[in-house]
């Protein structure tokens, strides 16, 4: 049987439709659905139901929504369907730190059940036994997999899971009456935005910790900044650059040590599954975004679920109900007793919730090791490999990473001009997506892969391909790789200011209207 | 080490020996478990997860059916819940665009190769934009609570003040998420609502609203049903004192209300779930806000907005507008956070939007209203049984008050529920003062028999039970 | 708000992958699903389970099949559907006969109920009460549009509908003992290939009416050829041309006089719904494609259903069983007198069955002549519009056209060479699909466009832009229609050779591993 | 005329009168009612037909899943139904694929803009040419019984002969399709079996058999369950008269039985459903027919044949072989007829043996085996029952004989039904000479529970009736 054993460079071009805005489909009589009526009977005895109405609230002027036939508002988002690059379709290993795995089909067959999809969050718990039952399994596995007591699932994403976090810590020094005091959070320099971010919103004051020229974060400046003052600390290990603090207990124990709280971003633990836990390593919380390491897709961001765990002591400042069980009966617990309140409606996206736990059981618990092992092994690998490639490095400790890395191309940058920026373009050429950094931009020229267990070595291997063909066309012909893409939906971007100029930007089509006409390509003058 | 003997996981490729150890050759390894070497023993995870074996694809799907045949899903029964999450007509379109895998699996993409993504959320501003009619909309937030808190943030950074007044008939949950949101630095504080006609008591408003306030927010319909009149007024009185007019909104409403922008709204939120999203239990939800196209409001956003942007071709591109304002650019002084939020249901919502246009969105909420009106009417003749509590003009929702019954609205629920009716939220904890009242939600998708089915239980069982009880305690 | 005027020539690529072949992906030990698995409590009763079977049955070497991972195969085919031009993602008007209409999304959720999936055709009918129910009603539906008596929904397409309606041709005819004698049957010049090739398959000899000048088949003609020979006549109307023929019923009474049977071919009835029926024009029997008229997909080309309706005096003739009502209870009927026997397996293809009553529920009567009428206008409207290209024309009468029309490039090509088949090609770079003709070839040149009701005028206006630009080039520059297209996922195929010289012709992989060696584009020659 | 009042309908936007006008405008005709006119008055049809109201979508899916749940489906009980239509694992990715809009609503595309399809439905030929080890397989056919009849046909012509021989123990509902598609000018006729065993009975075979014959039929497994062991014997009997030896097989079982070729057929044909198709009550059908690459089979195929050929770049084209044997070419001396077939599913067993790979398909063969070993072991323990009848090895399927119990099969199925079991296909009727026997299934789906509760079950009702029988009658 034949095999590619060539890296491949695919000869792609993306599915280009060249369809207009949905209001420029506008027809006026067309219509896409009908809605269930009103009987007869009700007409007849009601009238039109606008009497009862004050005038003032009548509206007068219909919304300008388009009018639209059914076939053409479908054809209209099929086709901008084809024109999204989703994760299913490509070798997804250049959205670092999101761990793009391998969505398992089934189990977007299992969340489209009419027995989820169309029950309501009020239900009495006795007609919701299965979701409940669904819930709390999926709590159990997180305990074992984090160490943590308890978890809830309420946070919708991992940024909300950061912020219930700092919410909780706050509740916490306020039942103690360190509330006031305690006003500072400390975290590292490569930790995703969320958490310091999250923090600040809890009026939270940011001490970020800077890291090593090998890229760890140093105990002694941790042990500088921490005092009275410190209400809790904020870490992801690994970080972006997915280097591992081995140290990191000794930094939750100065914490602890000073009265704060340790709370670990969990949202990427892929190369940490049943390899090493929050518990062991001193932790107070945690959360896993089970739309990363727990196989739910991500929608083009979210709705998703940060999973939050906490040990046993906090379970009371958890956003409540949480599920529980008496051994038959599953039942919501409304009654935590300092709760700290909501932070996403009802019981946050229990679609997501019933992802992760099919994931978890169609891989038991040496499958879920096998993932990280394979996630590092592929790590690994391509670390190996984009380091040979020209102009690119890794900055920091030479090896020692786990399940990502944040790249460089400052070098490149240096002797070609080429930015990590164009590379990002021309990538679309070849068909893969590349992500470089979120802040801190402390990396020059950066790029973020992590390749997660889902992908083979041949997938690998092109990925590289691609890059190092990139490189080669930035030594080369620069201007080829500054001007891309060729092969995509569009044509490279061009005039930036559209974005930061009031006067120019446009977030709706009717803003675009009253302030450009633009036609053919030709900008309205201003 | 491979899960079953030495066969490879269907999800993880490079199970395959042959191929690790091609791998590790290349790296220049023993073995994954070298790797892992820089995590110190003493952290290392030594046990097994206590977690059930494996199944495969087929026992999965088993198992989880028989999970979820244990749950009773609202289109098995006849639902009256509502309360923040509404059962409405899901068109097919809708699923079939939110179920496309491109759709699905995509996430952070540049508008080059997810250009797709970025075009369908522009519209969905547009198309939210002018239900609302307004020039600016957001990228989805988590969920109508979290667009609330994030509006009077917002309103607090513009003003520089640090109050904010909610009226009482708030949900008390989402009033929970809001207050959490805005402490330690913001002040929260409930107005007063008239007890007959359960509108914003307006003296109350005068006398807490003062040059501290920042924002006062409301909502249209309001959380107990009935459509807040006075829009212009509130507004009014809060421009007066340099404060933010936030109104809340059910856009199913938006085809036949009046949207706040036209009684004075400078920020308007709502929740997305009506608008092409199944309930999910929950799941379903999303939030928006909206604002004029004024750099003041734009710079306040937390999330991303996606503006259109040329080409060197001159084709339509998208990028996010402002983008410096966002935590993605700057952690510590970006404005609030963003993430992960909700962004398949925006572009659910945009189908849906373009499907119904404005004659369905008209239809939708004529229909909504004559049939909820039919049903309080009728319920209304049931003997002890007020609907609407309040009478005010309601849309979607209504109060039922039970408390001429005699019955606890637990009672009756579970009365309705042993026929296969799920009655509305109770109201009793979280309102005590309504005493036994209950949320009625009546959509699109109710039928007159429903409502009749509803009626006619509702009768027998608030009889049936003071008969016995009347037996149990003698003639009364 | 803003509206397209102008019609559009898109600016348009296909998603091109270059993907190779699925045997290209293997990789020794990956896998794609693990099967369920037998419990070791039978494995140690049991044993391997092959110790029963004889030596010679076992499988000594493997299949050949390629070991891929789940998420690769899943990439794989998702890249090929995106290759793929759908109906739901083009204006469908190309493939005329065919009656490419919207295709409702919410039947396609309908069809995917475990309640239909999971159903065995073997199953007591007390169980299957409401599929069978269904099933009834759109029989019940079916005789109101036809005027026939009984539908029988087993034919799996019209192909088979076709050739059950020739296998009760003769089967009526041997019961009376008329078998032998009645050798012939007449049809069309411009009717599908399938109404003769079937009859053939029964043993036939085929008679075919000629047009006349205006494209309509002559009575005279059907006069000459009648006789005691004649066992059936099978015609469509309107045609292939879309005339439809004002003087059916004289065909069929001179048919029926002779002792003939009558059968129509009605696969397309676009035109015709509420219009006018098979009953009004004498016929016998007929039968719809569900895949056309009512709205089924068409799948790449089936499974489909040809639902074929008889009169009153031919249902004991039907391929059974045939659902039958008491008012209450549904019941399978598989005793009817002389029938044919089977000609698919159980009942035919529920789904589209399920589809087609969906349809119909959701169109009413009403509803149904509304899609007539506009199938019509949008089809006139074409006509009109198509006949103004320059090198186009529309043989036959002027005027007169129904539902579709075959047209012709003769004056175009005898002007600049430019065939049928090139503007086929470079339509694929405009994004549209677009179809010649079948035999039997008479029109020279031929292009064959239905319209349907599902597509609005501003659809219709593309697609004549894009045929007017072709001609257009045609004429200035004809090497580049000739050499299209551009813009699809491949470029034009080169060496016929390779499907009509059995040395070089390759079914599957394995044939092409044999013959050829074909790397880079290098074919091994031999 | 709209559907209501002015509105379109959703599905056919020149419902608006406004472009109808302009249309008429553009075409000068006065009215659509004009563009009939060369329908006379005689044939059109006034009257109005009597159909339902029209329903809007939810409504429709109101109705027609109302109507689905009077259905009991196989996955919410126990069955034991196959013969000819058989429950298996379906994973989830078949679905996905089958599902995507590009494929569903494709049709008769060109090698180009339908290229994927093309792809797709070669790379089914070339995973199906492996599982049977020969190197031409068609598009698919409707379903086994077509596929077998057409290779009937192709044997004939081949042959220039007309008779074909069958066995005896072949499904009757195939059995009737292939006479009819035979008709009249083919002979069918049936070799009987060896009552204790099953298999062809050889002698019979050699009576039957001539230099008329054009083929010789016969199935493995065979309609009742069995391997039919002599393969090669009766290959090489056909050979002897030169006939052509046609195979009809069930592609599930190739993972573990040798391939039809390894023991001399010419022809190969089967059953696709197995392969990832959901049974659909019947729906999932779709037929093969594979060859050897031979002129003189390739001329003979009335399918679409799909082969590779190259572009003017080099890239792998697709395109009809030999595309003038077909009807679409020469309707009237093409090779039988073809026309739309079952395309999807032959995509969706492409997908099916991609993901289930050489190893997946001797699990799932083996597997097979070893459960359905195990119910007829314990099957045959009950008193009076005997599974199989025959004493054959069988694969998948098997003949459980009742007649020693004293009960009917009907009987028996009815009283499993109330337990929610389905009960084999009832054989009394369709193979008299068996008396009272079933043919159940046992696929890799059923579960050693399964397996237990339906022996328990016929156990208990078998005994149980009989008593009652014994009340009745008194002591027998
Ligand atoms: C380490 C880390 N923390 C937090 C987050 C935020 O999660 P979300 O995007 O779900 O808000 C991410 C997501 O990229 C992350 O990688
Ligand atoms: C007029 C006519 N008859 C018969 C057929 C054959 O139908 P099918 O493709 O379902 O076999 C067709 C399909 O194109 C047709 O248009």
């Amino acid at each position: 049987m034949a095999q590619v054993s060539e890296p491949k460079l695919r000869d792609f071009h993306q599915a280009k439709w060249d369809e207009p805005l949905i209001f420029e489909l506008h027809q006026p009589g067309e219509r896409g659905v009908v809605v269930p009526k009103t009987e007869p009977e009700i007409e007849a005895e009601i009238g039109d139901g606008f009497t009862a109405l004050p005038e003032n609230m009548l509206r007068k002027k219909e919304p300008q929504l388009p009018e639209v036939s059914q076939a053409r508002v479908l054809r209209h988002y099929l086709r901008l369907s084809q024109e999204t690059l989703g994760s299913d379709f490509n070798v997804e290993i250049g959205q670092g730190t999101c761990t793009m795995k391998y969505i398992p089909k089934v189990n977007e067959f299992l969340v489209r059940n009419p027995k989820l999809t169309e029950l309501h969050p009020y239900q009495d718990e006795s007609t919701v036994q299965g979701m409940l039952a669904a819930i709390y399994h999926l709590d159990l596995a997180m305990r074992e997999i984090s160490g943590m007591d308890y978890f809830s699932f309420q946070p919708s994403g991992g940024t909300q899971a950061l912020f219930a976090m700092a919410s909780i810590v706050r509740a916490k020094h306020g039942a103690t009456g360190e509330g006031e005091k305690r006003d500072e959070i400390i975290t590292t320099m490569f930790s995703h935005p969320s958490q310091a971010a999250t923090a600040v919103v809890k009026g939270y004051k940011i001490i970020t910790l800077k890291p090593d020229e090998d890229g760890y974060p140093r105990l002694e400046d941790l042990k500088k900044v921490v005092s009275d003052r410190t209400a809790g600390f904020v870490v992801a290990n690994p970080e972006d650059t997915g280097i591992y603090n081995p140290r990191i207990k000794e930094f939750t124990d100065i914490v602890h040590k000073a009265g704060g709280i340790c709370y670990y971003d969990q949202a990427n633990a892929n190369g940490l599954l049943g390899i090493t836990r929050a518990k062991e390593a001193g932790f107070d919380m945690c959360f896993f975004n089970l739309h990363k390491t727990f196989a739910a897709p991500h929608m083009c961001g979210g709705p998703a679920t940060g999973a939050l765990g906490v040990k046993d002591e906090l379970k009371q400042f958890l956003p409540g109900p949480i599920v529980e069980c008496d051994g038959e009966k599953y039942r919501l617990n409304h009654q935590l007793a300092s709760s700290i309140g909501k932070v996403r409606s009802f019981h946050g996206v229990p679609q997501t919730v019933l992802r992760a736990y099919a994931w978890i059981r169609s891989l038991g618990a040496e499958g879920l090791k096998e993932v990280a092992k394979i996630a590092v092994l592929n790590n690994n690998y391509l670390y190996h490999k984009v380091k040979e490639i020209r102009g690119a490095s890794a900055p920091y400790v030479n090896g020692g990473r786990l399940e990502q890395v944040r790249y460089s191309w400052e070098q490149m940058t240096e002797e070609t001009g080429v930015t990590t920026e164009d590379v990002q373009r021309r990538m679309t050429d070849f068909g893969h997506h590349y992500w470089t950094s979120h802040h801190p931009y402390v990396v020059p020229q950066p790029f973020t892969l992590e390749p997660t267990e889902s992908y083979s070595k041949e997938d690998l291997d092109e990925y590289i391909a691609a890059l190092t063909q990139i490189s080669k066309e930035a030594y080369e012909e620069p201007e080829k790789v500054q001007n891309a893409p060729y092969r995509s939906v569009i044509h490279k971007i061009e005039e930036e200011d559209f974005l930061d100029n009031p006067d120019k930007w446009a977030v709706t089509w009717r803003a675009f209207l009253k302030k450009h006409n633009w036609k053919e390509g030709k900008v309205k003058s201003e | 080490m491979a899960i079953e003997k030495q066969i490879a996981h269907p999800y993880i490729p490079n199970t395959v020996p042959e191929v690790q150890e091609e791998m590790l050759r290349e790296i220049g390894a023993e073995s994954i478990e070298e790797l892992f070497e820089g995590i110190p023993e003493s952290l290392r995870f030594r046990g097994k997860m206590d977690l059930p074996q494996p199944l495969t694809e087929y026992r999965l799907r088993q198992h989880v059916e028989t999970l979820l045949n244990k749950n009773k899903s609202c289109n098995e029964t006849v639902s009256f819940l509502g309360a923040g999450c509404w059962q409405h007509f899901v068109p097919a379109v809708c699923d079939e665009i939110n179920q496309r895998s491109e759709f699905l699996t995509a996430y952070a993409g540049e508008p080059y190769e997810d250009f797709g993504r970025y075009q369908a959320l522009f519209e969905y501003q547009s198309l939210v934009a002018e239900l609302v009619d307004m020039d600016v909309v957001n990228v989805p937030t988590f969920d109508w609570a979290q667009a609330a808190a994030t509006s009077l943030r917002m309103a607090c950074r513009m003003t520089e003040r640090n109050e904010v007044l909610l009226p009482k008939t708030i949900d008390p949950d989402k009033y929970s998420m809001i207050k959490n949101y805005c402490s330690p630095e913001i002040n929260c504080t409930l107005v007063n609502y008239d007890g007959i006609s359960g509108q914003i008591d307006m003296d109350d408003l005068e006398e807490k609203i003062s040059t501290k306030t920042a924002a006062v927010y409301f909502e249209n319909p309001s959380f107990l049903g009935f459509i807040e009149e006075k829009g212009s007024a509130i507004s009014e009185l809060a421009h007066q004192f340099g404060a933010i007019s936030v109104v809340g909104v059910d856009p199913s409403s938006l085809g036949v209300l009046e949207p706040p922008s036209h009684y004075g709204a400078d920020i308007v939120c709502g929740e997305l779930q009506p608008l092409g999203m199944h309930m999910n239990y929950g799941g379903g939800q999303a939030g928006f806000i909206a604002t004029r196209d004024e750099e003041k409001f734009i710079k306040e956003y937390p999330s991303r907005l996606f503006g259109i942007v040329p080409t060197v071709k001159g084709e339509y591109g998208f990028g996010d507008v402002a983008y410096e304002r966002t935590s993605f650019h700057d952690r510590v002084n970006g404005k609030e956070s963003v993430g992960t939020q909700t962004a398949l249901w925006g572009i659910t919502a945009g189908v849906y939007l373009s499907l119904l246009g404005p004659h369905g969105m008209r239809e939708l909420g004529q229909t909504i209203m004559q049939k909820s009106q039919y049903a309080m009417k009728r319920l209304s003749m049931i003997e002890g049984v007020t609907a609407s509590r309040f009478n005010s003009t309601n849309f979607k929702e209504f109060v039922v008050d039970f408390n001429g019954t005699g019955k606890k609205v637990e009672d009756i629920h579970q009365a309705l529920r042993e026929k296969d009716i799920f009655g509305g939220k109770d109201l009793s904890s979280t309102f005590p003062e309504l005493g036994q009242c209950g949320l009625y939600c009546i959509t699109e998708i109710h039928t007159k028999d429903d409502i009749d089915r509803l009626v006619k239980e509702i009768e027998s069982c608030t009889k049936k039970k003071s008969q016995g009880k009347d037996d149990k305690h003698g003639a009364s």
